[in-house]
């Protein structure tokens, strides 16, 4: 990801900085002062849940017992929906880069998931690269769709955004049906995992996903809390405001979409590596709808909430099996109920101030 | 390695919506075959989706055989039990019903619908060892991999694109028109067929593929009388050649029209409307409602069920058998032993014939017939 | 040469069908800038709203062309019912909201009725038992049917209609007032609610009998037949230009006749490729479709 | 006096035929306090959008400290040091005070995207660095609420502030003020001048759109008078307060509130006058 423009430095505070603190007025506002607050006694409950949601100890507590599941039930099973819901988790918070963090709505996500599982598949089965090797090919190629994709049309307005990647979606997942190449309508099989380590090949696989979405999961909650995903922020609120402040909004959107494509095409990387054969129906509209359905579920821009969202989805339909179509009415009218009484989602985002660590304040607030 | 279960770490996996049954060996897959006990079939049908009229017909096949078989007291006294789950025609939710399976240690797999639902779980049953009668799924890539657990019950892409090839050469077409829906089951059938045409020196004009799930095929239409074809193989399913034969008789289409067997159904012919689609021809495997004496079979069924049999019933019906069989000869549930009794099965009596296995694990008798359509249903040719 | 009439005529068959979605797409959009993701199943909803009627009252209607427009009023003003309660229920609450919650919930929308439909009717197709029938006409060697050209003339007179309902009438002035400056035509007392609701009835009226027409036509319809058909749709309304009426016909022609000489050139499986692929490139080209006008984000 | 900063020459926009700007010349010192006044309509916040890069100015040129700046993208006109408020608030609603004005710093915060998701002692540095200077900015602006709270729950004066904070942020050597009056009260309005005065102290040149003509003839180094988007006068406050001209175009009101209304339409842009007209 290129952020805009070259940051001018920081260290060393400026004369203007300094002029600041001299003239700086004596009368400074009473600290973490909660006047003017009108945070509704709900709101305040939802912030704590999602708070404590968010706090890293449960985040790391989660984070063990998802490494430590295998000891707890090593079932073909438990394994094979555990690896199809770690996968989902890192759609999900790919796709909340794009959704939550900038407010680009993406309804062909699937695309670059299905970009992933093939380049890989293809590597794999056709030239017989170890999967490892072919995840910077993929991300390569993520890219490349981003750019084609994202190029023209990030610079047009939000909703045309919407269908053109929808469009896209069908493109790739038709592209792989209709070429030999990628196999046809059955699609690859015989993709080979990541090895066994002298482990059974599924909890092999288990643990390596485990760890590639933890790491994934912490690396996109990070990247929305630095100057980037501000950044992603101030777009998806104000496009012509963050303009105002020097902020390359094209370019802004333009890293956010692309950051998406990576943990898109990595995702499908794991997915062809846990299924062993794909083909085209795996990627159709439905499943970029399911992954934005998790996003929008868990809270728009929450990380705790996007995972929490992509479990319910990936899991609940494992515990209804068989109830599909009425899964999917349910899902459509919980989309409309959820944007009209819950807009934020289940766990929203907390609005707080992230914690410091380093050098402790000097001046500013007393 | 095995490790206990610890209650309290279990109760924070529930957390993730999983239900805790067993701890098993995370460096072995567990595959212990067996010579006592109940005998455990598994079967992935399409229960839920786009295919979710078939799994009943498949999943009461099968429980018909089951009960049978037990009513005449099981194999060498071990009872038959089977297990559904749904492969929703979904690889993904195939993979997780396979798996599922797996956890419940089934013996062997009766099931597969989907030709792309069913590839991802060759690996998951291959793991363990567990042999694979696929009843429905018939593409050419299940057994493409040569995996020695993998057998096909139903006639498969090859044996029905010989057929329909040997009909359209016998009928002296001069040019004809292939037109499948690209998905898998269909496009290998056309591809196929196209391959065996040019070999008989039949002249292959025009080759479509459509998109299913859509009403206007006048593309499609336009092509096979720009190519002045006179017998056109539509190798989908009914919904769509259901208006690919209307469209083309209202197009002023004269010459013959032939379906797969996706497409026998009542509704292939209310669709077209009864009219355009009279005389009609159908490549089919051999079911009860053709074969001379299957009267009987299909009462048999109805009075279980309550329902006429469909596509797919009679090869569930077999392929439970088929398994039974193969226990008996082997005398264990071993994956190896039956894989090996299977290989050697040689004349047993199913519906497409006596049964013997290719060395792909495919049948080696086709058993694919030609119909026609008659009124309102599909009568045998001549 | 017949075989290039041929192709034209097959193009503007398709395109009458994508012209009656487009103007209701387009129609909304104009007037409150909210992309109906949901409009391609109200096609489909017209569909299956035909085919209760025809289910119920087969008997009494008979068949043929008047049977046919009799089912299509129905079905007329049971999607424009509709069409007026979606707005109310799941829009309207929304009408401030960010522009990402309403796309969302109109996806919600299109979602629901697919599968709502799939619940009522189940998830096989239907076939519908009136049908169009008749002889062929030729046309310098091209093949038109009878019930061909009887669809696309009622397409044409609904078009026409509502063209001039637009053009010549005070409701139309008010919706083409309020595409323009809502704020203005609240102030000015125009009763905006009422108008937004007129035109979503008239939008998904339109649906819903380009919906029977498909369903008469074709003989067959299933729950996710409006989704393909939606997505041409915006493609025709976005390259005739967005919120403006006879560029969604003129889009919906062009889309039509490309796709048609597409499945002749490179087959049919590549027709949606080529749709969608052009639509992006046209998107990068000229944003603003063949007829519109420069496109301003209202902040 | 000292250096010409910002020099605009001959610039005109319109709309649907409607002149908002039209060729209007005007240029502003280094640390210079101008005010840009005239009838509602006159095209003061069009020559804004303009200079900010949000309209594209039919003809004529912008440069901001001798370079050319016409036309260029809002954000790179930001970067080369013009910052600018809006007349109706544009705060990031949802965020928090102090993101807010972490917006103006953006270009200057020292970490890229490696730096954020490894959480590397530079990432630390600069985001510490970055609060540091926020909380200062808020302080120099007097904002005396909780720092951590969703703005959209502020108060309106307070919010005003933050936007300041945030242009201030942006360490602007120009910074615009579009109306930052409108709405205060009386208290308010003196801190206000206050701050605009401590302001102009930094080096920083202020360029303010304001009806309350008392703050502008109390604040102002010069004035430009606008009316149907040309300047009619430029001068210090006495010159101004005595002009005709003035006099003239802010008596004859019945015209200006045609071409206010005709102005207001054409930009379609509701009460804030910025459309995305790119």
């Amino acid at each position: 990801m290129n952020d805009e423009s070259t940051p001018r430095t920081m260290e060393a505070p400026s004369a203007y900085v300094r002029a600041v603190e001299e003239r700086a007025p004596a009368n400074v506002a009473p600290a973490g002062s909660k006047v003017g607050t009108f945070t509704d006694r709900r709101a305040a409950l939802a912030e704590t849940a999602s708070g404590l949601l968010a706090s890293r100890w449960l985040a790391l507590g989660l984070a063990a017992v998802t490494l430590a599941l295998p000891y707890l039930n090593s079932s073909t099973y438990v394994i094979q929906i555990a690896i199809d819901a770690l996968i989902f988790i890192m759609l999900a918070v790919g796709l909340n880069i794009v959704v939550g963090y900038c407010g680009l709505l993406d309804l062909g996500y699937a695309a670059f998931f299905a970009i992933g599982a093939y380049v890989s598949g293809l590597l794999s089965t056709r030239y017989g690269w170890p999967l490892l090797a072919t995840i910077p090919v993929v991300v390569a190629a993520a890219v490349i769709g981003g750019l084609v994709i994202g190029g023209p049309t990030l610079r047009l307005r939000s909703d045309y955004l919407a269908i053109v990647t929808l469009g896209f979606g069908e493109i790739i997942r038709i592209t792989a049906n209709n070429l030999d190449f990628t196999g046809g309508p059955n699609g690859l099989y015989g993709i080979p995992d990541f090895g066994a380590f002298g482990l059974r090949a599924d909890v092999a696989l288990y643990w390596i996903t485990a760890v590639i979405v933890i790491v994934a999961v912490l690396f996109s909650s990070r990247l929305g809390r630095g100057r980037i995903g501000r950044a992603w922020r101030f777009v998806r609120e104000d496009e012509d405001a963050a303009e105002a402040m020097g902020i390359h909004t094209y370019k802004v959107k333009f890293a956010a979409y692309i950051a998406g494509a990576i943990f898109g095409g990595i995702a499908g990387v794991l997915f062809a590596a846990h299924q062993t054969a794909i083909s085209p129906p795996s990627f159709n509209f439905l499943w970029s709808a399911l992954i934005l359905m998790a996003v929008v579920l868990g809270g728009m821009g929450s990380v705790p909430g996007v995972v929490v969202g992509a479990l319910v989805i990936s899991l609940l339909p494992e515990l209804l099996r068989g109830a599909e179509n009425w899964r999917y009415l349910v899902f459509g009218l919980l989309l409309i109920v959820v944007m009209i009484f819950r807009p934020q989602g289940l766990l929203p985002s907390r609005t707080g101030e992230p914690r410091r660590r380093g050098r402790q304040s000097q001046g500013g607030r007393p | 390695m095995t490790i206990n279960c610890r209650g309290t770490m279990a109760a924070a996996a529930v957390v993730l919506g999983l239900t805790l049954t067993a701890c098993g060996d995370l460096t072995q897959d567990g595959s212990a075959g067996s010579d006592s006990g109940t005998i455990k079939l598994g079967m992935l049908a399409p229960l839920t989706g786009s295919s979710a009229a078939i799994g009943p017909y498949m999943k009461h096949g099968a429980q018909l055989a089951v009960d049978e078989i037990n009513a005449a007291g099981g194999v060498d006294g071990r009872k038959l039990s089977l297990t559904v789950e749904d492969e929703a025609c979904d690889p993904k939710t195939a993979a997780a019903g396979a798996a599922k399976l797996v956890s419940a240690s089934i013996d062997i797999s009766v099931g597969g619908y989907c030709s792309s639902a069913t590839l991802p779980t060759l690996s998951i049953f291959g793991k363990t060892n567990i042999p694979m009668l696929i009843p429905a799924a018939n593409s050419a890539d299940l057994v493409a991999q040569k995996r020695n657990n993998v057998f096909l019950i139903n006639g498969t892409g090859i044996q029905q694109a010989e057929a329909a090839a040997q009909f359209i050469k016998e009928s002296g077409s001069k040019s004809v028109a292939l037109i499948d829906d690209n998905t898998s089951y269909s496009a290998d059938i056309t591809k196929r067929t196209d391959k065996n045409l040019r070999a008989d020196g039949v002249r292959v004009a025009e080759h479509q593929a459509v998109t299913a799930g859509e009403s206007d095929y006048s593309g499609a239409v336009n092509a096979v009388l720009k190519a002045k074809a006179d017998f056109v193989y539509w190798t989908g399913y009914y919904q769509e050649g259901g208006l690919l034969i209307k469209q083309l008789k209202a197009a002023g289409y004269r010459g013959r029209i032939m379906v797969a067997d996706g497409s026998v159904d009542a509704k292939l012919i209310q669709i077209a409307g009864k009219h355009n689609a009279q005389g009609v021809f159908a490549t089919m495997t051999q079911t009860p409602q053709t074969i001379p004496g299957g009267q009987a079979w299909v009462a048999k069924y109805k009075k279980k069920f309550g329902s006429e049999p469909g596509p797919y019933s009679t090869q569930a019906y077999d392929a439970v058998r088929v398994a039974a069989e193969a226990v008996k000869k082997a005398g264990t549930t071993d994956g190896q032993a039956l894989t090996a009794a299977l290989e050697k099965t040689d004349g047993f009596k199913i519906f497409s014939g006596p049964l013997k296995f290719t060395p792909e694990h495919t049948l080696s008798a086709g058993g694919f017939d030609i119909l026609v359509v008659k009124d309102n249903g599909f009568v045998p040719n001549k | 040469m017949h075989h290039f009439i041929q192709l034209v005529v097959s193009g503007l068959f398709v395109g009458s069908f994508y012209a009656l979605v487009a103007l209701g797409y387009s129609m909304v959009y104009g007037i409150i800038k909210l992309l109906n993701f949901a409009h391609g199943d109200i096609y489909m909803l017209g569909a299956f709203a035909g085919f209760t009627v025809l289910s119920v009252g087969a008997g009494a209607l008979g068949g043929g062309l008047i049977a046919l427009i009799a089912i299509m009023i129905a079905a007329m003003a049971a999607t424009g019912t509709f069409g007026v309660i979606l707005e109310r229920v799941a829009y309207r609450p929304l009408r401030s909201a960010p522009r990402l919650s309403v796309l969302i919930t109109a996806v919600g929308a299109s979602f629901a009725l697919e599968y709502g439909i799939a619940v009522a009717f189940g998830p096989n197709p239907q076939v519908y038992q009136i049908g169009v029938t008749g002889g062929t006409l030729n046309i310098a060697g091209a093949r038109i049917t009878y019930a061909q050209l009887a669809m696309m003339a009622i397409a044409v007179l609904l078009m026409i209609a509502l063209d001039t309902l637009v053009r010549k009438t005070r409701s139309g002035r008010a919706m083409r007032a309020i595409a323009q400056d809502p704020k203005a035509c609240l102030l000015m007392g125009v009763n905006v609610d009422r108008v937004i609701a007129r035109t979503f009835f008239i939008g998904s009226a339109l649906a819903g009998a380009a919906g029977v027409m498909a369903g008469a036509y074709y003989g067959k319809i299933d729950f996710l037949m409006g989704f393909v058909i939606g997505l041409k749709a915006f493609t025709a309304a976005v390259i005739g230009g967005i919120g403006n009426l006879r560029g969604a016909v003129l889009g919906a022609v062009v889309l039509g006749l490309l796709e048609s000489f597409a499945v002749a050139y490179l087959g049919s499986e590549w027709r949606d490729v080529f749709a969608f692929g052009f639509l992006i490139l046209f998107l990068t080209v000229r944003p603003t479709g063949l007829l519109g006008e420069r496109v301003t984000e209202r902040v | 006096m000292s250096k010409v900063l910002l020099d605009v020459r001959n610039m005109s926009v319109s709309f649907g035929g409607v002149r908002a700007v039209d060729g209007l010349t005007f240029s502003v010192q280094e640390g210079e306090v101008l005010s840009v006044i005239g009838p509602n309509g006159a095209g003061k916040t069009s020559a804004f959008n303009c200079i900010t890069g949000f309209y594209q100015p039919a003809s004529g040129s912008v440069t901001f400290n001798g370079s050319d700046i016409t036309g260029k993208r809002p954000a790179v006109i930001a970067a080369s040091g013009i910052a600018r408020t809006f007349q109706n608030l544009r705060l990031f609603g949802d965020l928090t005070v102090l993101d807010n004005v972490r917006a103006g710093m953006h270009v200057r915060i020292k970490q890229n995207s490696l730096d954020a998701m490894l959480h590397t002692p530079r990432y630390w540095r600069s985001e510490d660095a970055a609060t540091d200077e926020a909380h200062r900015w808020l302080d120099f602006v007097g904002m005396h609420y909780d720092r951590t709270a969703q703005i959209r729950n502020l108060p309106y004066g307070e919010q005003r502030r933050v936007e300041i904070a945030r242009a201030l942020a942006r360490e602007p050597r120009m910074l615009l003020l579009d109306e930052p009056a409108a709405g205060l009260n009386h208290t308010e309005k003196t801190q206000l001048l206050d701050l605009m005065r401590r302001i102009a102290a930094l080096g920083t040149a202020v360029v303010l759109i304001e009806h309350d003509m008392g703050l502008v003839m109390e604040v102002s180094e010069r004035i430009v008078v606008l009316s149907y988007g040309k300047e009619i006068a430029d001068g210090p406050p006495a010159a101004i307060r005595s002009n005709p001209a003035v006099i003239e175009a802010y008596l004859g009101a019945e015209d200006q509130e045609a071409h206010a209304e005709a102005e207001r339409i054409a930009a379609e842009a509701g009460t804030d006058g910025i459309a995305e007209a790119r």
